[in-house]
């Protein structure tokens, strides 16, 4: 059982209240979250110190612009927050930023973290070019009936921890009925707790996980059941790996939205990674011809090794291909077999060793001889 | 990584009253107090006058006292005394180049009579020099061994005076001249305007030195094929004729390479080469030397006409010693073939200097006409040469043309083997026509005589005394090369040797290293403009102490 | 007597602190020997100093200036004394021993800051003879803005204090740093070096010696030099070129060779800047009617004639044989002799005078002192060829820029650098 | 009147260079060429010297997915590549020809064989349905002026140009463009001839059409951009995945200016930013990427929308770029990879010029 | 609506702008020195910021300035010709042109930026170069940046 605020409001209102409350209380400095700027505008992640401002806030709005966590590593990366900040992201953002700070790419100093039980975004295409009301009203009456909106990306109709871990305060969206009307905020660790005091609305106790998430955790099984065999089946060997890469026109926008690729300069942008004259001369010879530029396999399967273990599937990678590769489900299928070998969940908690930085006596015998 | 150092910095901020300009000018307190809260800010005081004895004293103590790893000055402008700071930072222990000054009295206190406008201003000032200084790098002056011997090149009165001043027994001197004699033009006069001294008298004589001085080299008959390297390591390479290539080191180069005359057969109007007894000052220079100046035929010409600004409209330029030429030659006219009457047909007298028209006058009045005519034609009339003047004709036997002083063939290699840019009427372009006469924008490579523009021999020869003086300030034997320390540099890992940067830097201070395929900076040419870190689109390429990220805190405090 | 002791090899003196004496200096510090540089102004730079602009590229001239004053003064190799003269020499190359008349400021260079507080309360106001007096300084003094070393000077010939013994402290008081002292005393320092640099320059020839140019510092008849400081932006007008009344001239004439003929020498540079004062006129007032009376246009090198060339349409060329300027109520009347012997006249609203070039004031007196040669004509050296220019007639004695004759900064810089090769080669 | 060389092309004008290409390599001409290659479900240039590879070969693929100047960047960047011929659309080659000058490529051993450019169809339409291709097309395509090389597109770089436009269907025109490609063509034998005429008029007639349309449809596009609100508001979408500029064949930067350290600030400073206003958003930066991109290619942009056509979230990106690329160029008259001895225009300058920028 | 323009004009009265200034070492900088010694009275808009060359200013500086709520950029160097560095301003000057254009193009209010030249000796031209610029930024009023929607 954990605390549990009620505010008899759509999840949305209330969550704004709640930030808005917050900034009013002075408990924070500031408020990291989604904004959208009137109507036509777009939705992008922002810093909000002013409370009037909340109005543009859209916490759940369901398209990810940025991996959030990435936007937190940019604030927070050269010195932490020097006043509290609450933050609200989703729970692969959340891991996303987790793993980040492990890499000293971020702080969570002063930061105070609010995530929801995620029900999934659409992919950023079909936000731009879909009528955005409409995709917003199926959204949440989907989610309103416990199930998952239709059309979501592939990245969340498989995703498995939809339900936060380590979050200060967590809001039920996903296998919860009440979206609607009401707007129910958890308090899941003490700082949370401090927070959640003063603001009006029903305290009780109250369990996260509730038979709503369940059944989602379920669908989102089994969406994944569907997808992985086709996707085995076309990942089958490199050929599989270079067929599916075929269309890729090496604009690495992957990496660059990518929250784990944190390098300032990429390995594959440096001139070791380039080929000389003479390369491609013995390549032209062995083969008889040879696709330029080269290496576009290399830097994915490079990028996987890098950071296989770290990845959280939030999407964004698949999100940006102008080729529509599915990036994302295929990192997400190499990254969690290495993920499970180690049996790290990438982003879970903080204390967690990046498992490539640490080692034990008796790990991997299977992978020997 | 840039976190941890940038934590552990102690800055600290004195506020210099400067009397009362500044103390009255604004509220010194409350920028003191405003900037007190900043970070890595140790200490900030206040003092009545920093530059003076007593203030340098207490400055220095406060940096040791206090470990102070940065400085700001916030006092008068930094032209006045950046460089007294600076030395008041090694006396204190502390590396020069951590100290910034905020200009409050010439850009503040005295411009801003609203005491408290002055005073956010100073606040604002302040601000911006501490963030700044905070990512200021230690730098340090570098010290390079270099070469005390120099080559010059081109064994005419200009390199051969500049061999014998730089000759000593710690340098070495390689004297090369591509003909087999030394002596250039001034050889090949009999005398020398304006005192009629014998042109081979004063070059035998330093020829004369230059064979009994065994710190000179002097290697005639030979090309200078090429010449790699900087101020204080060139290599140069010569060679004599077929012989193998000679190879050797100098610190410094002097060009002195020389000038050729306009060739008048370009120009109908003068006939030469048509008509006979048309002759140019050379030629009768020549005839001279051998002793006799006459006329085809081997007869004394009875008239000669001496035409000036002969190539002078084609080239665009004054010659400058044509009409000094022309005076002399109508001397030897005159003491070769008493009787002879000669005309000078001139368009502008151009003798300037305390001597020149005392020369001109004496020649007049030992009868030699002047006459001042635009355009100049010659045709011949019966073994005569007609000289047809604005309308007006004349008659004489001979013609001597005085044709203008032009960049000679081998500039134009010269140009391109150092890197030094040829500028107006095809000459050699000096650093500065003014402040920088012999000096190139290419360190260590330096003009002497008419390889950069006409010349008198006495300008000649002084320009080459200069190149000699500036190597012997600057190449001390014994001595290293001191390099500026606030230079560009460029990062290997991001550089894509676009070379920008290579093409727009005026010193040639930046190689292409075909081997790593980058670009580097020669910290002994860079002179520190920032220009390439400017035109480097990724900035690879940097000045170290305006580096974009010292010069981006600044600005973003000035708009705080 | 201060007397200033260490190695005669090491030291050297510069005479005169131009543009030519700061080159040679700082050649010479470069090389790291120590040099008194001898100025007797109270501020430095010479003649350039006063020019807004030089031919023929018209680069300003306080860029090319400054930078290296600046060195001069934070060079720690170079001491500069300025209200100082030569007075005595003893000695020869290698060793000479020189007495030098420093005169007192009256203002301590190490107290002063320069913020001119002191200026305000002087109750003298006088003509400024650095402005050509066209403007007005105060009996305590900095010539212009931006002169250097950036410290007024006491003018003992017009302070009260001096001239009439009157117990005047508004300057003193007005200071906060008690960088003024009454007290101080001309005093004589010795110096002991190894060889001397003359460059003690040139001035111009006052045209009021000639009538004939009817020059009386009251009509619209103005020197070269005037025009420069109404030029100047740093000057009286803050750079606007105006009559005597304060009314822009309509019409200028420009005449060269002003006392060539007394002299018997052309001066070789008032061509250019007579040239460069089309450039000045033009662009301040672009729809003045200039002319230009020369006899000669000298203007020797590879880069004077093009200059001419693009500036020449803007002015009409007259070529003059005698002339004689006559004025009434402002206008100036100007009555020649054209080449082909007509004589002629012409009413304009301003004429400008290029003096010739003539040694600079008390060269004879310091030709005498260190036993160099003059010639007739005041210049030193020989204006020979087999002799280098830098030659004094005197060994360990060197001679740069206008002590040598009329030329141009260029030529007057490569003497400094070639007198200051000489010393080094001497003192090795 | 210039002549042309004619080949056949009964199917198609593909098939016909490519036939082209296999007979230059057979007679050793080249060691290798370099064309686009039908792979799986896309095109990818090919560097081969195996003829049966060319059956392959796709010389107007539908889509641009690489850009040909950054494929020759990648051929050639640490050392000249073999000799090889080169089939390229002109905006490729310009793009090339503009790298050289940047030291980007080599073009020394690199012969260019240009073809008629109809334009490309944008990659999401493709594959949304490949049977869009020569229906729809890049927005910079339909407004493409330098699709060929006739009178001021002429580009030095260019050896042969294979006319398609105003040649009679199954035939393809080779034009001779320099006197390496006249030799070639010789070396050929090929024995009909024909005048350009036909094609110089077809070309110049569309080129007037695309002229009035370019001008057109710019004006437009800076109307939707023009002032700070309007770049905020077509830009506010960006979410900074930078994939304009990594497909930008200009953009040659390892490491891109907007990535630098230098940019970054303290949490309490962006808090601060935020205080001004209110709220700050993270992608606050994204002007600066763009304007500070502008400053750095706009002299050398050729135009060729593979920015837009990589931007996930449809920006007119391409548009816009040509938008203030074609006034930058105007200051110095400048026509990016027209002549290889034109030096870039921030790489030198004049003395006497610009003088109406000054106290402006 | 009036009142409207009525509190923008009286912003523009209150507005003070805040501009940068780059100057050039050896020319500008010492002109604006000139012009403090000799007292001239300025509007207390600008702060200058030295850097050894015109040449240095890269045009992202320029663009971060404006897009960080600088009202006014101004870029001063030696007059061409002038350059201690031989030919530093000309690349300047191309560099400046470019960029200028970016924002005329766009209607950026690209008379926020600004080019000038002022020598050493200058102290009274840079005095007005200050003023001028002042007077124009006050009147176009705050940057954008600072009021965007």
């Amino acid at each position: 059982m954990t605390k549990m605020l009620k505010i008899d409001k759509t999840v949305s209102d209330g969550t704004r209240d709640f930030l808005r409350f917050l900034l009013e209380s002075k408990k924070v400095r500031g408020v990291a979250v989604l904004t959208k700027e009137g109507k036509s505008g777009c939705v992008s992640y922002s810093l909000i110190t002013d409370p009037e401002k909340m109005a543009e806030a859209v916490p759940f709005y369901p398209v990810m612009p940025q991996n959030a966590g990435k936007c937190l590593s940019l604030l927070t990366s050269k010195a932490p927050f020097d006043e509290p900040v609450a933050v609200v992201l989703r729970p692969c953002e959340q891991r996303a930023f987790v793993e980040l700070v492990k890499r000293q790419q971020g702080s969570l100093d002063n930061v105070i973290t609010i995530s929801s039980v995620c029900a999934g975004v659409y992919p950023l295409k079909t936000i731009v070019r879909e009528n955005e009301d409409k995709l917003l009203k199926d959204y949440w009456s989907v989610v309103a009936d416990g199930k998952l909106p239709e059309g979501i990306r592939d990245a969340c109709s498989c995703c498995e921890h939809f339900v936060p871990i380590g979050a200060d305060i967590v809001i039920p969206i996903a296998g919860e009925q009440h979206t609607g009307k009401e707007c129910k905020l958890f308090a899941n660790t003490e700082k949370g707790a401090e927070l959640l005091k003063e603001m009006d609305g029903k305290t009780k106790e109250s369990e996260l996980e509730t038979k709503g998430t369940e059944t989602i955790r379920q669908l989102r099984q089994k969406n994944e059941e569907k997808m992985l065999p086709d996707l085995e089946k076309r990942l089958s060997g490199l050929d599989g790996l270079v067929e599916m890469f075929s269309t890729c026109i090496g604009c690495h926008g992957c990496r660059s939205v990518c929250p784990i690729c944190y390098c300032r300069l990429c390995e594959f942008d440096s001139p070791r990674s380039e080929y000389g004259a003479e390369k491609y001369e013995t390549e032209l010879r062995k083969r008889g011809g040879v696709r330029i530029p080269p290496g576009s396999i290399a830097f994915q399967i490079g990028r996987m090794i890098h950071i296989g273990l770290s990845c959280v599937a939030c999407g964004m990678c698949s999100d940006v291909c102008p080729v529509d590769i599915p990036v994302a489900n295929i990192f997400r299928k190499t990254g969690k077999a290495v993920q499970d070998a180690f049996e790290y969940i990438p982003g879970k908690d903080i204390e967690d060793k990046i498992p490539v930085t640490t080692f034990e006596e008796d790990e991997l015998a299977s992978v020997e001889d | 990584m840039e976190k941890r150092h940038i934590m552990d910095r102690k800055i600290g901020v004195y506020v210099c009253e400067c009397g009362p300009n500044i103390a009255d000018a604004l509220d010194i307190d409350r920028v003191i107090e405003a900037v007190s809260g900043m970070e890595n800010v140790a200490v900030v005081e206040r003092y009545k006058l920093m530059c003076s004895p007593d203030g340098k004293k207490y400055l220095a103590e406060q940096i040791k006292e206090h470990g102070l790893t940065h400085l700001v000055v916030g006092a008068c402008s930094p032209k006045q005394h950046e460089a007294t700071f600076m030395a008041v930072c090694e006396e204190g222990g502390m590396n020069p180049f951590l100290m910034q000054m905020a200009n409050l009295r010439e850009q503040i206190a005295w411009i801003t009579p609203d005491k408290e406008k002055a005073t956010e201003r100073a606040i604002r000032h302040m601000k911006a020099a501490i963030r700044r200084v905070r990512y200021h790098a230690q730098l340090e002056k570098k010290e390079i061994e270099c070469n005390p011997d120099v080559l010059v090149i081109g064994g005419g009165i200009a390199g051969m005076s500049a061999a014998l001043l730089l000759s000593s027994p710690d340098r070495k001197v390689f004297l090369v001249e591509k003909n087999e004699e030394l002596g250039g033009m001034v050889s090949r006069c009999e005398k020398l305007f304006p005192d009629m001294v014998k042109g081979r008298e004063i070059t035998e004589s330093r020829v004369k030195s230059l064979e009994e001085d065994e710190n000179i080299e002097v290697l005639t008959g030979t090309a200078v094929e090429n010449i790699l390297g900087f101020f204080g390591n060139f290599v140069v390479t010569v060679r004599e004729k077929e012989s193998e290539p000679r190879e050797f080191k100098v610190g410094a180069v002097v060009v002195a390479t020389g000038a050729d005359l306009f060739d008048p057969g370009a120009l109908a109007e003068y006939g030469y080469g048509k008509i006979k007894n048309v002759v140019t000052a050379s030629e009768l220079e020549e005839m001279n030397l051998k002793g006799k100046i006459a006329l085809e035929d081997g007869k004394e010409p009875k008239s000669v006409g001496i035409i000036h600004c002969v190539g002078r409209k084609e080239k665009g330029y004054c010659s400058e010693v044509c009409c000094r030429v022309g005076i002399k030659i109508s001397r030897y006219l005159k003491e070769k073939i008493p009787g002879a009457s000669v005309t000078q047909f001139y368009q502008d007298l151009c003798i300037p200097g305390s001597v020149a028209q005392a020369f001109y006058e004496e020649t007049r009045n030992a009868g030699v006409e002047f006459v001042c005519t635009e355009a100049v034609k010659l045709s011949e009339s019966d073994k005569k040469i007609q000289i047809d003047h604005d309308g007006k004709l004349a008659t004489v036997d001979m013609v001597v043309l005085l044709p203008a002083i032009e960049a000679a063939e081998s500039t134009s290699e010269i140009s391109e083997m150092l890197g030094v840019k040829k500028g107006k009427g095809e000459f050699l372009t000096e650093e500065h026509e003014k402040i920088g006469p012999v000096t190139t924008t290419v360190e260590g490579v330096f003009l002497a005589g008419t390889v950069s523009g006409p010349k008198t021999v006495r300008d000649t020869v002084s320009q080459s005394e200069a190149a000699a003086g500036k190597i012997l300030s600057s190449l001390v034997p014994g001595r290293k090369l001191e390099t500026e320390a606030r230079t560009s540099k460029i990062s290997e890992s991001l550089c894509t040797g676009c070379r920008t940067c290579l093409t727009v830097c005026c010193y040639s201070a930046i190689e292409y290293d075909e081997s790593r395929g980058i670009c580097t900076v020669n910290e002994v040419l860079c002179k520190g403009c920032g220009n390439c870190a400017a035109a480097c689109p990724s900035g690879a390429a940097t000045h170290q102490q305006f580096t974009q990220i010292q010069i981006h805190r600044e600005m973003m405090e000035v708009l705080r | 007597m201060t007397e200033k002791k260490q190695k005669a090899k090491d030291q050297v003196l510069v005479v005169g602190a131009g543009m030519a004496g700061i080159e040679a200096s700082l050649t010479l510090a470069a090389a790291d020997k120590k040099v008194y540089l001898v100025e007797k102004e109270p501020l430095f730079g010479g003649k350039v100093i006063k020019f807004e602009e030089v031919f023929a590229n018209m680069e300003c001239s306080t860029c090319m200036a400054a930078p290296k004053q600046q060195e001069v003064l934070q060079n720690e190799k170079i001491e500069l004394l300025t209200l100082s003269k030569v007075k005595e020499i003893q000695g020869e190359a290698g060793n000479f021993t020189v007495k030098i008349e420093k005169k007192a400021r009256y203002v301590s260079l190490e107290d002063c800051i320069g913020c001119n507080e002191c200026f305000e309360p002087c109750p003298v106001s006088l003509p400024n003879g650095f402005e050509e007096n066209l403007g007005e300084r105060k009996a305590i003094y900095i010539p212009c803005p931006g002169a250097l070393p950036n410290a007024p000077s006491i003018d003992t010939e017009n302070c009260l204090r001096f001239t009439k013994g009157k117990d005047c402290q508004l300057c003193k008081e007005a200071c906060m740093f008690d960088a003024i002292d009454f007290d101080q005393k001309d005093e004589e320092v010795k110096l002991n070096v190894g060889a001397i640099i003359v460059a003690t320059g040139f001035d111009l020839m006052d045209p009021k010696q000639i009538s004939d140019f009817g020059y009386d510092g009251e009509a619209n008849v103005y020197t070269a030099l005037e025009i420069e400081r109404l030029y100047a932006s740093n000057g009286p007008t803050e750079g606007k070129i105006t009559l005597r009344n304060g009314k822009e001239p309509a019409s200028a004439a420009m005449i060269h060779c002003v006392g060539r003929k007394k002299v018997g020498y052309c001066s070789a540079v008032c061509c250019m800047y007579n040239f460069k004062f089309i450039h000045y006129l033009k662009e301040k007032l672009p729809e003045i009617t200039l002319y230009d009376f020369y006899s000669d246009l000298c203007m020797p090198g590879k880069s004077y004639q093009p200059f001419y060339e693009h500036l020449k349409d803007k002015a009409e060329s007259i070529r003059f044989q005698d002339l004689k300027i006559a004025h009434q109520n402002g206008q100036v009347r100007l009555n020649y002799k054209s080449l082909k012997d007509r004589d002629e006249k012409l009413d304009v609203d301003m004429a400008i005078l290029a003096p010739a070039v003539v040694p600079a004031e008390g060269a004879s007196e310091l030709a005498r002192i260190l036993g160099i040669e003059q010639a007739e004509n005041g210049f030193f050296g020989f204006q020979s060829s087999d002799r280098s220019p830098g030659e004094s007639g005197r060994e360990g004695i060197y001679l740069a820029g206008c002590v040598l004759g009329p030329e141009d900064i260029g030529k007057a810089i490569a003497q400094a650098d070639a007198a200051a090769g000489k010393v080094l080669a001497l003192l090795g | 009147m210039k002549e042309g060389y004619v080949i056949k092309a009964t199917e198609g004008a593909s098939k016909a260079v490519a036939e082209l290409l296999k007979s230059l390599l057979e007679k050793n001409i080249f060691e290798a060429v370099l064309v686009p290659v039908r792979t799986n479900e896309g095109y990818n240039y090919v560097l081969t010297e195996n003829t049966d590879l060319l059956n392959k070969a796709e010389i107007m693929p539908p889509v641009m997915s690489v850009q040909g100047g950054k494929v020759l960047q990648a051929l050639t960047r640490h050392g000249k590549s073999g000799k090889i011929a080169a089939v390229m659309r002109m905006c490729e080659i310009r793009a090339a020809v503009e790298l050289s000058k940047l030291e980007q490529t080599d073009l020394e051993n690199v012969f260019f064989i240009s073809v008629d450019c109809n334009g490309v169809i944008p990659l999401s339409d493709y594959l949304e349905d490949p049977s869009n291709a020569g229906k729809k097309f890049r927005p910079l395509c339909k407004i493409c002026t330098s699709f060929s090389v006739v009178g001021d597109e002429e580009v030095e770089a260019v050896d042969i140009h294979a006319a398609t436009m105003g040649v009679d269907k199954g035939q393809v025109l080779l034009i001779p463009m320099s006197p390496d490609g006249e030799e070639t063509l010789e070396k050929l034998g090929i024995d009909e001839k024909q005048d350009t005429g036909n094609w110089v008029k077809e070309i110049e007639k569309l080129r007037k059409q695309r002229i009035a349309a370019r001008e057109k449809a710019l004006a437009e596009i800076k109307e939707t951009v023009k002032t700070l609100n309007g770049l905020l508001e077509v830009f506010s979408r960006c979410i900074e995945c930078h994939n304009c500029r990594s497909v930008c064949p200009i953009c040659y930067c390892r490491l891109c200016f907007s990535d630098k350290e230098t940019f970054r600030e303290t949490g309490g400073e962006y808090l601060d930013r935020a205080q001004a206003q209110g709220v700050m958003k993270c992608t606050d930066e994204l002007l600066q990427f763009h304007l500070g991109r502008m400053s750095h290619m706009s002299l050398s942009c050729v135009s060729c929308g593979m920015c837009e056509d990589a931007c996930p979230v449809d920006i007119p990106v391409g548009q816009i770029f040509s938008v203030v690329a074609e006034q930058s160029q105007a200051i110095f008259d400048y026509v990016p990879g027209k002549s290889s001895d034109e030096a870039q225009p921030l790489r030198t300058f004049e003395l006497d010029e610009l003088t109406e920028v000054e106290d402006k | 609506m009036p009142e409207e323009q009525e509190k923008k004009e009286k912003m523009n009265e209150e507005f003070e702008p805040r501009i940068v200034a780059f100057l050039c070492n050896w020319c500008s900088y010492a002109g604006a020195d000139v012009a403090g010694s000799s007292k001239l009275e300025m509007p207390p808009t600008v702060t200058p910021v030295k850097v050894m060359c015109s040449s240095r200013v890269d045009p992202v500086m320029v663009i971060t300035a404006f897009l960080r709520g600088a009202d006014g950029v101004l870029i001063a160097g030696c007059h061409p010709g002038d350059c201690h560095y031989d030919k530093g301003n000309y690349y300047a000057r191309r560099r400046f042109a470019v960029l200028r254009n970016i924002f005329d193009t766009l209607e950026l209010e690209g008379e926020r930026l600004r080019l000038s030249w002022v020598s050493a000796s200058e102290g009274p031209r840079y005095a007005e170069v200050v003023r001028d610029f002042s007077k124009k930024i006050k009147q176009l009023g705050p940057n954008p940046v600072k009021q965007k929607k």
